[in-house]
């Protein structure tokens, strides 16, 4: 079959998804701000069309005419799918825009990306969690799928800091967390302030006001870059295994498919492999840490 | 905004050619619909009316003078956003040449003994004198590249400058390397956005739309040198377009020339 | 398969008949260059060219390309674009055609790339056999592509007054109706065995070890201290992998019409070596030094990319070499390290 | 009776300009236009730097006739340094001049001179209410600007002319392109002149003295002789004598003078002097626009304007023939030689005659430069026609007053910016 010097389209070549690039657009149903940065958006997929994402997992965002950036799903597939919530930060182009956006608009939506975190091995577990700043909203959506599933886990211990009182997200369900006997809260900010009564400190302050049974504890953080380091340190000084230990990498991202070069890390593409990683599988990455 | 909910803008000019309100011009001629989405409320080198309310003010040329300091204070504390348009603004352009002599010896070259009779003192970038909130390269601005700065400034997002350099645009036109023709380029160091329009035809990057973030500036002198250029020929090359930056750094001692 | 010839004197009639069909593309000389680029006429072609500057991956990759349109009046719809008509690429290089089979491997591994997929698919390659180095930078030798089983629909080789046609698909040997052919003679294939095997000495070997060594050679060199040294001198200009044909990395934008209703999403190259290639919104680079850039280009080429895909990132065509204004190659770099490693001076 | 006219800024101009009449008890008391552009001492600018950078350079002197300046440059700098153009050069170019002679004109007479007449502030709501009009005048300006890009790469600050030659030939197909569209906007041309021609020019006549280059066999635009309506021939290299800049700081400075108290360069000169050359249709256009020399009416520059439309698109098929007839050849610039010397080039460019006057040392780094603009040679001419014009005027409101100066000193199309050397008139 050779054609004639006619012109193709991709409905041509049936087995081929065309859809790849292509987003979903998705209304935006409830923006509720939580900080002076940060809005937590609710959207709800077209036709009842479900996310299944997995906690862990990103979608990437469109909005035409700006472009296209990755977020975390940060609501928890144990709740509704259909529905489903991104946190997001203002930082540039994509995120004002969103920012600017309200109930009823529609962006576009292509994803789940990525690998999420393995919660069927975490059953049975003790989870030490310690997010740090925007860290959190990727880690909710775990947090709160293990609290729905919480008979099914250990000990939930969560460590969270941010830099000043302000920046502590989602403080309503933070209180809730808090108010629950089966979740142990500890909460630190970097710089109190007047009203301030709590903890006063970088996050790795708060690991020596916790004790736990390192070879039952499945530790997970998300956090900035240069909080790793230490984090990860703390918790090999507690005697967590590396392979029991997850995190996050966040990189540039264009594609979400493993293609466009700019998440990788070495020879791993965070997007396909990651973000989420344990760390015995990138202690070896010169690039990752 | 105007009643008719179009942003208003202005256009200003300094000491500079209007090269590049000219371009401002000629974009028209691909983008008449420009005029659909704007209004311009000052522009002296096409228009007679004035308004002086205006959100955007697109400034043309170098700051040469005290007495234009003024008017360019006014310019800033009415716009809510300060465009330098073109190299005269944004670096000072060609006019800066004039600082690689004393002053004196300037007004005197020209004027003889009626010197004194014009104001004059180093040019420099408009940046200097008042906060500006973008700047559209280019000596002239690049066609296209000023619609995407007006896209972009509809949709309050960043100029979409580039910060690569020249070579990037070259090499993907598949132009034969100057220096493989035995010329020299600026075009490693300096940023893109113009499409490398001069080594397509054959011409040196002079380096109008002035330097990437972080150039290697001291292997691209390597270069120039291997390349057979005298030191002072390198200096000349540098100074085109950017010797107030060039004197700025040599004041923060970061450079000889 | 058998082999089939065409003689020179029917070449162009054999291309012009393939212009009235296809959109026909091959190298042609400009400015004392060349360049692989859409032609009008058989008499552009320049088949006997030493290389181009940009690889023919641009058929298959454009620099820039539209991923699909989008309207935001109403409700918003998006819209997958037309793309070009089938092409016929000639005179492609064999180091060309093995970056085009490493490339047909990264966008088919995982997600399909559907752009490059459908592109892939209306493109036909007629390849032709080198038999003498491009020039000095060449090493398609030392990387094992000096010559091709496969990834063609056709193969040509230059045997004096005549081609000789390797026909490596159905397709390709439905192009060759176009074509007046005739089934090699027994002298013929006398004349191409001698032409190839006279060409083989004409190329050097110019690593000083065996490829298969170099995936564990670059292991033991991740902090090498030429690293270093090359991130002082690189410009970060890019030419390197903007000519190169097994880099496939790109950025994606939208373009959006004046009345801010209409646009499209296009990819574009893009390049490890610049500085906002690894940059995040807060300005954090995760790969900030030139030295950092530079050995991530050089894993990829001869370890990461074959972990991934199972071929080698680089095919030896020297185009990379050939860009550098500060002589920064393959060849200079794979053999430093070697020695480096030979001295014993590793860590 | 008592008015004052202050337009400070001359709107539709390049450059900054001033006009002030003052008029008190029906007697005029004050008369000027002044330049008020910041100064830019490009002479003082150049020197210093590589000769092959001084039409790259000077080029910047202004964004409308770039491409005269850097034409005029490399004239300056080719006679200097005795190169020898080729043909092919020399028509290029020629090609790539006709692009900015018509790039200017149909700026000037279709976005800063027709608002006046169609009652407007600017091309603006030309737009709205004569579209089609301003869509001729793109597209017209288009093919201009494409003319320039296609030989030098763009219009302002043109690339490829460089000492001797190009340092980038077009394609013949591109030549063959053009001269498709050139044929094609004779339709253009023609709507051009009869719009042109409908227009009620102000009345005005004031007798000077023309200056222009001439040449024996073209209406000329680059190099030729100097020569005024006054019957004086002069080589280039003579430019002072005709020129005669000086500065005199009080209210009626003239800038230059030659027999007269001023004299007048531009469109309307090179069409008093050089008329016999136009081509055919160019002097159709004059005809329908009842033009004949001598023209006196300085209004009537921009009618002058428009003729020379018609003779640029007419000339520049005929320059693209010839080199479509013998092919493009590679061609690299003509060679140089390096010695202690001066040398001026002079070029019509659309405000008129320009002088590029340079000495080149040794090293080929410029050791000196003069550069003689045609609006500081008209600075002097538009107070003459100012003096002229308000006592004839004087009875008008000050509204109109100020509009038919406006409308004058906009006829001349003065560059302003180009006043590498401003001459500033005020009473000090
Ligand atoms: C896996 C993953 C999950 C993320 N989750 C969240 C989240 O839940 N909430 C949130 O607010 N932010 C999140 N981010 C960061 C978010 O993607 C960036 O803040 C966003 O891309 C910035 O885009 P911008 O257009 O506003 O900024 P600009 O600076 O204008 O960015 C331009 C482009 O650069 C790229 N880019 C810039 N910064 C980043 C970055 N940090 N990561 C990836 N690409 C980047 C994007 O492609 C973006 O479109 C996440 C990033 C990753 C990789
Ligand atoms: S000509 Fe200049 S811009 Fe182009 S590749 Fe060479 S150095 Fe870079
Ligand atoms: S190539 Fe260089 S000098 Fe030319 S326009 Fe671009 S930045 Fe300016
Ligand atoms: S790395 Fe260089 S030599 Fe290797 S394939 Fe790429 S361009 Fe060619």
């Amino acid at each position: 079959m050779i054609a004639n010097k006619s012109y193709v389209t991709l409905a041509d070549y049936g087995s081929v998804d065309n859809q790849l690039f292509m987003p979903v657009p998705t209304r935006i149903k409830k923006v509720v701000s939580l900080n002076d940065l940060n809005k937590l958006f609710t959207l709800e997929l077209p036709g009842g069309m479900s996310l299944d994402h997995r906690p862990g997992q990103f979608v990437e965002v469109s909005i035409f005419g700006v472009g296209e950036a990755p977020i975390s799903i940060t609501s928890s597939p144990s709740r509704s799918n259909s529905q489903f919530e991104l946190c997001v930060r203002k930082v540039g182009d994509l995120t004002s825009a969103f920012h600017n956006m309200r109930a009823g608009d529609i962006v576009g939506i292509r994803g789940p990306f990525g690998r999420g975190f393995p919660i069927e091995k975490f059953r049975g577990k003790d989870i030490l969690f310690a997010p740090g700043g925007l860290g959190l909203p990727p880690l909710r959506s775990l947090i709160n799928q293990v609290l729905d599933e919480r008979a099914h886990f250990g000990r939930v211990i969560i460590l969270y800091g941010a830099r000043n009182p302000d920046e502590l997200l989602f403080k309503d369900e933070l209180k809730e967390w808090g108010d629950r006997k089966d979740v142990e809260l500890l909460l630190t900010v970097d710089k109190g302030e007047e009203n301030w009564k709590g903890h006063v400190g970088v996050i790795t302050t708060l690991f020596k006001e916790i004790s736990i049974y390192p070879r039952n504890t499945i530790a997970v953080t998300v956090g900035p870059p240069v909080m790793y380091r230490f984090v990860l340190m703390e918790f090999l000084a507690k005697g967590i295994t590396e392979g029991n230990i997850y995190l996050s990498l966040e990189r540039r991202m264009k594609c979400g498919i493993g293609k466009c070069g700019h998440c990788q890390i070495n020879n791993v593409y965070s997007c396909q492999s990651g973000p989420v990683f344990p760390y015995s599988e990138i202690k070896g990455l010169e690039e990752a840490l | 905004m105007s009643q008719n909910g179009k942003p208003k803008i202005a256009f200003f000019d300094f000491t500079c050619c209007e090269g590049c309100q000219l371009t401002v011009i000629d974009s028209l001629q691909t983008h008449p619909e420009l005029l659909d989405v704007v209004d311009i409320v000052q522009f002296r080198e096409a228009m007679s009316e004035k308004g002086e309310d205006y959100l955007v003010a697109f400034i043309e040329g170098s700051c040469t003078r005290e007495s234009d300091e003024e008017r360019l204070r006014k310019i800033r504390e009415q716009a809510s956003i300060v465009i330098a348009l073109g190299a005269c603004a944004h670096l000072g352009g060609i006019n800066s040449l004039k600082a690689l002599h004393p002053l004196e010896d300037v007004r005197k070259y020209v004027y003889g003994d009626k010197a004194d009779w014009y104001e004059t003192y180093d040019a420099r970038p408009i940046d200097a004198v008042i906060k500006v909130d973008g700047e559209i390269p280019g000596c002239p601005i690049d066609r296209d590249e000023f619609i995407a700065c007006v896209k972009a400034l509809l949709m309050g997002k960043k100029l979409p400058i580039p910060d690569y350099p020249v070579c990037v645009e070259c090499k993907l036109k598949e132009n034969v390397c100057l220096f493989k023709k035995g010329k020299v380029c600026l075009g490693p160091i300096t940023r893109a956005g113009c499409n490398a329009i001069c080594p397509t035809y054959g011409a040196s990057c002079e380096g109008c739309r002035g330097y990437i973030t972080n150039p290697n500036d001291d292997s691209m002198r390597e270069v120039l040198a291997e390349a057979g250029l005298s030191v002072d020929e390198i200096t000349s090359i540098y100074t085109m377009f950017t010797t107030y930056q060039v004197q700025q750094k040599m004041k923060q001692g970061k450079e000889t020339v | 398969m058998s082999v089939t010839i065409i003689q020179k004197q029917d070449f162009p009639d054999f291309v012009n008949r393939l212009l009235s069909q296809f959109r026909v593309s091959g190298p042609v000389e400009e400015d004392g260059g060349y360049a692989f680029r859409v032609i009008e006429n058989s008499d552009d072609l320049r088949l006997d060219y030493p290389t181009t500057i940009l690889p023919p991956k641009k058929f298959l990759l454009p620099t820039k390309e539209t991923l699909f349109e989008f309207d935001k009046s109403g409700n918003g719809t998006v819209q997958a674009p037309v793309v070009e008509p089938r092409t016929v690429v000639l005179g492609v290089h064999t180091c060309d055609l093995h970056a085009i089979k490493l490339l047909d491997r990264v966008f088919s591994t995982g997600h399909i790339d559907p752009n490059y997929t459908l592109r892939r698919k209306q493109t036909l390659i007629v390849s032709i056999e080198c038999l003498t180095p491009c020039d000095e930078n060449s090493f398609c030798k030392s990387m094992g592509t000096l010559s091709a089983d496969d990834g063609y629909d056709l193969h040509m080789t230059d045997v004096g007054n005549f081609y000789t046609i390797d026909i490596g698909t159905e397709v390709g040997e439905e192009l060759l109706q176009y074509a007046k052919t005739a089934p090699a003679t027994e002298e013929n294939m006398k004349k191409l065995n001698a032409v190839i095997s006279e060409k083989w000495p004409r190329f050097p070997y110019r690593l000083d070890f065996d490829i298969s060594d170099l995936p564990s050679l670059l292991n033991m060199s991740m902090k090498s201290p030429l690293w270093e040294e090359l991130g002082e001198r690189c410009l970060a200009c890019a030419a390197c992998t903007n000519v190169c044909p097994t880099c496939f990395c790109f950025d994606v934008r939208d373009e959006i019409d004046l009345d801010l209703q209409h646009g499209q999403r296009i990819r574009k190259w893009d390049s490890c070596q610049l500085d906002e290639f690894a940059t995040i919104a807060d300005g954090h680079n995760f790969r900030q030094s030139r030295a950092l850039r530079q050995r991530h280009r050089f894993m990829r080429k001869g370890k990461y990319i074959l972990e991934a895909h199972d071929y080698l990132g680089c095919v030896g065509c020297g185009r990379c070499a050939r860009a550098c204004l500060v002589d920064i190659t393959p060849v200079g770099v794979f053999n430093e390290l070697y020695r480096q490693k030979e001295v014993g001076g590793q860590s | 009776m008592s008015k004052r006219i202050e337009v400070h800024h001359v709107t539709r101009v390049e450059g900054h300009g001033d006009i002030i009449v003052e008029i008190a008890d029906g007697k005029i008391k004050e008369c000027r236009f002044e330049i008020v552009e910041s100064p830019r001492f490009f002479e003082a600018m150049l020197r210093g730097r590589p000769y092959l950078e001084a039409s790259h350079i000077t080029s910047r002197i202004c964004g409308i006739c770039a491409t005269g300046h850097a034409t005029a440059s490399l004239r300056a700098s080719e006679k200097a340094l005795g190169v020898q153009l080729s043909e092919q050069t020399q028509l290029l170019r020629k090609l790539t001049f006709h692009g900015e002679i018509l790039d200017s004109h149909i700026l000037h007479v279709y976005m800063l001179v027709a608002p006046d007449f169609l009652g407007v502030g600017s091309v603006i709501p030309l737009a709205k209410t004569h579209r089609e009009v301003v869509l001729r005048a793109l597209r017209m300006k288009k093919l201009a600007g494409d003319m320039c890009a296609v030989v030098t790469g763009r219009h302002t600050h043109p690339i490829a002319m460089t000492v001797g030659g190009f340092t980038h030939l077009p394609k013949i197909s591109e030549l063959k392109e053009l001269r498709e569209r050139l044929v094609a906007s004779r339709a253009d041309v023609d709507a051009t002149v009869e719009l042109f021609s409908s227009l009620p020019w102000p009345e005005f006549e004031r007798d000077t003295e023309y200056v222009s280059l001439t040449k024996p066999d073209e209406y000329a635009f680059i190099d030729g002789e100097i020569m005024t309506s006054d019957g004086v021939k002069v080589p280039v290299e003579s430019y002072k004598q005709v020129t005669n800049e000086y500065m005199v700081p009080h209210s009626t400075a003239k800038l230059t003078r030659n027999k007269r108290q001023s004299l007048m360069v531009g469109a309307l000169a090179r069409f008093n002097n050089n008329y016999e050359q136009l081509h055919p249709r160019a002097k159709a256009a004059a005809a329908q626009l009842g033009m004949k020399p001598k023209v006196t009416n300085p209004y009537l520059n921009s009618g002058a304007q428009v003729v020379e439309i018609a003779h640029c698109i007419e000339d520049a098929i005929l320059v693209i023939d010839k080199l479509i007839n013998v092919g493009i050849k590679p061609e690299a610039p003509a060679a140089v030689q390096l010695k202690n010397t001066s040398g001026v080039g002079a070029a019509e460019v659309p405000r008129g005659m320009l002088i590029h006057h340079y000495e080149i040392g040794a090293d080929g780094n410029m050791t000196g430069a003069n550069c003689i603009i045609p609006t500081n040679q008209n600075v002097g001419n538009i107070q003459a026609d100012f003096e002229s014009l308000v006592p004839q005027i004087i009875d008008k409101p000050a509204d109109a007053i100020r509009n038919d100066l406006e409308m004058l000193v906009r006829a001349y199309d003065p560059c302003i910016s180009c006043s590498v050397h401003v001459l500033k008139i005020e009473d000090r």
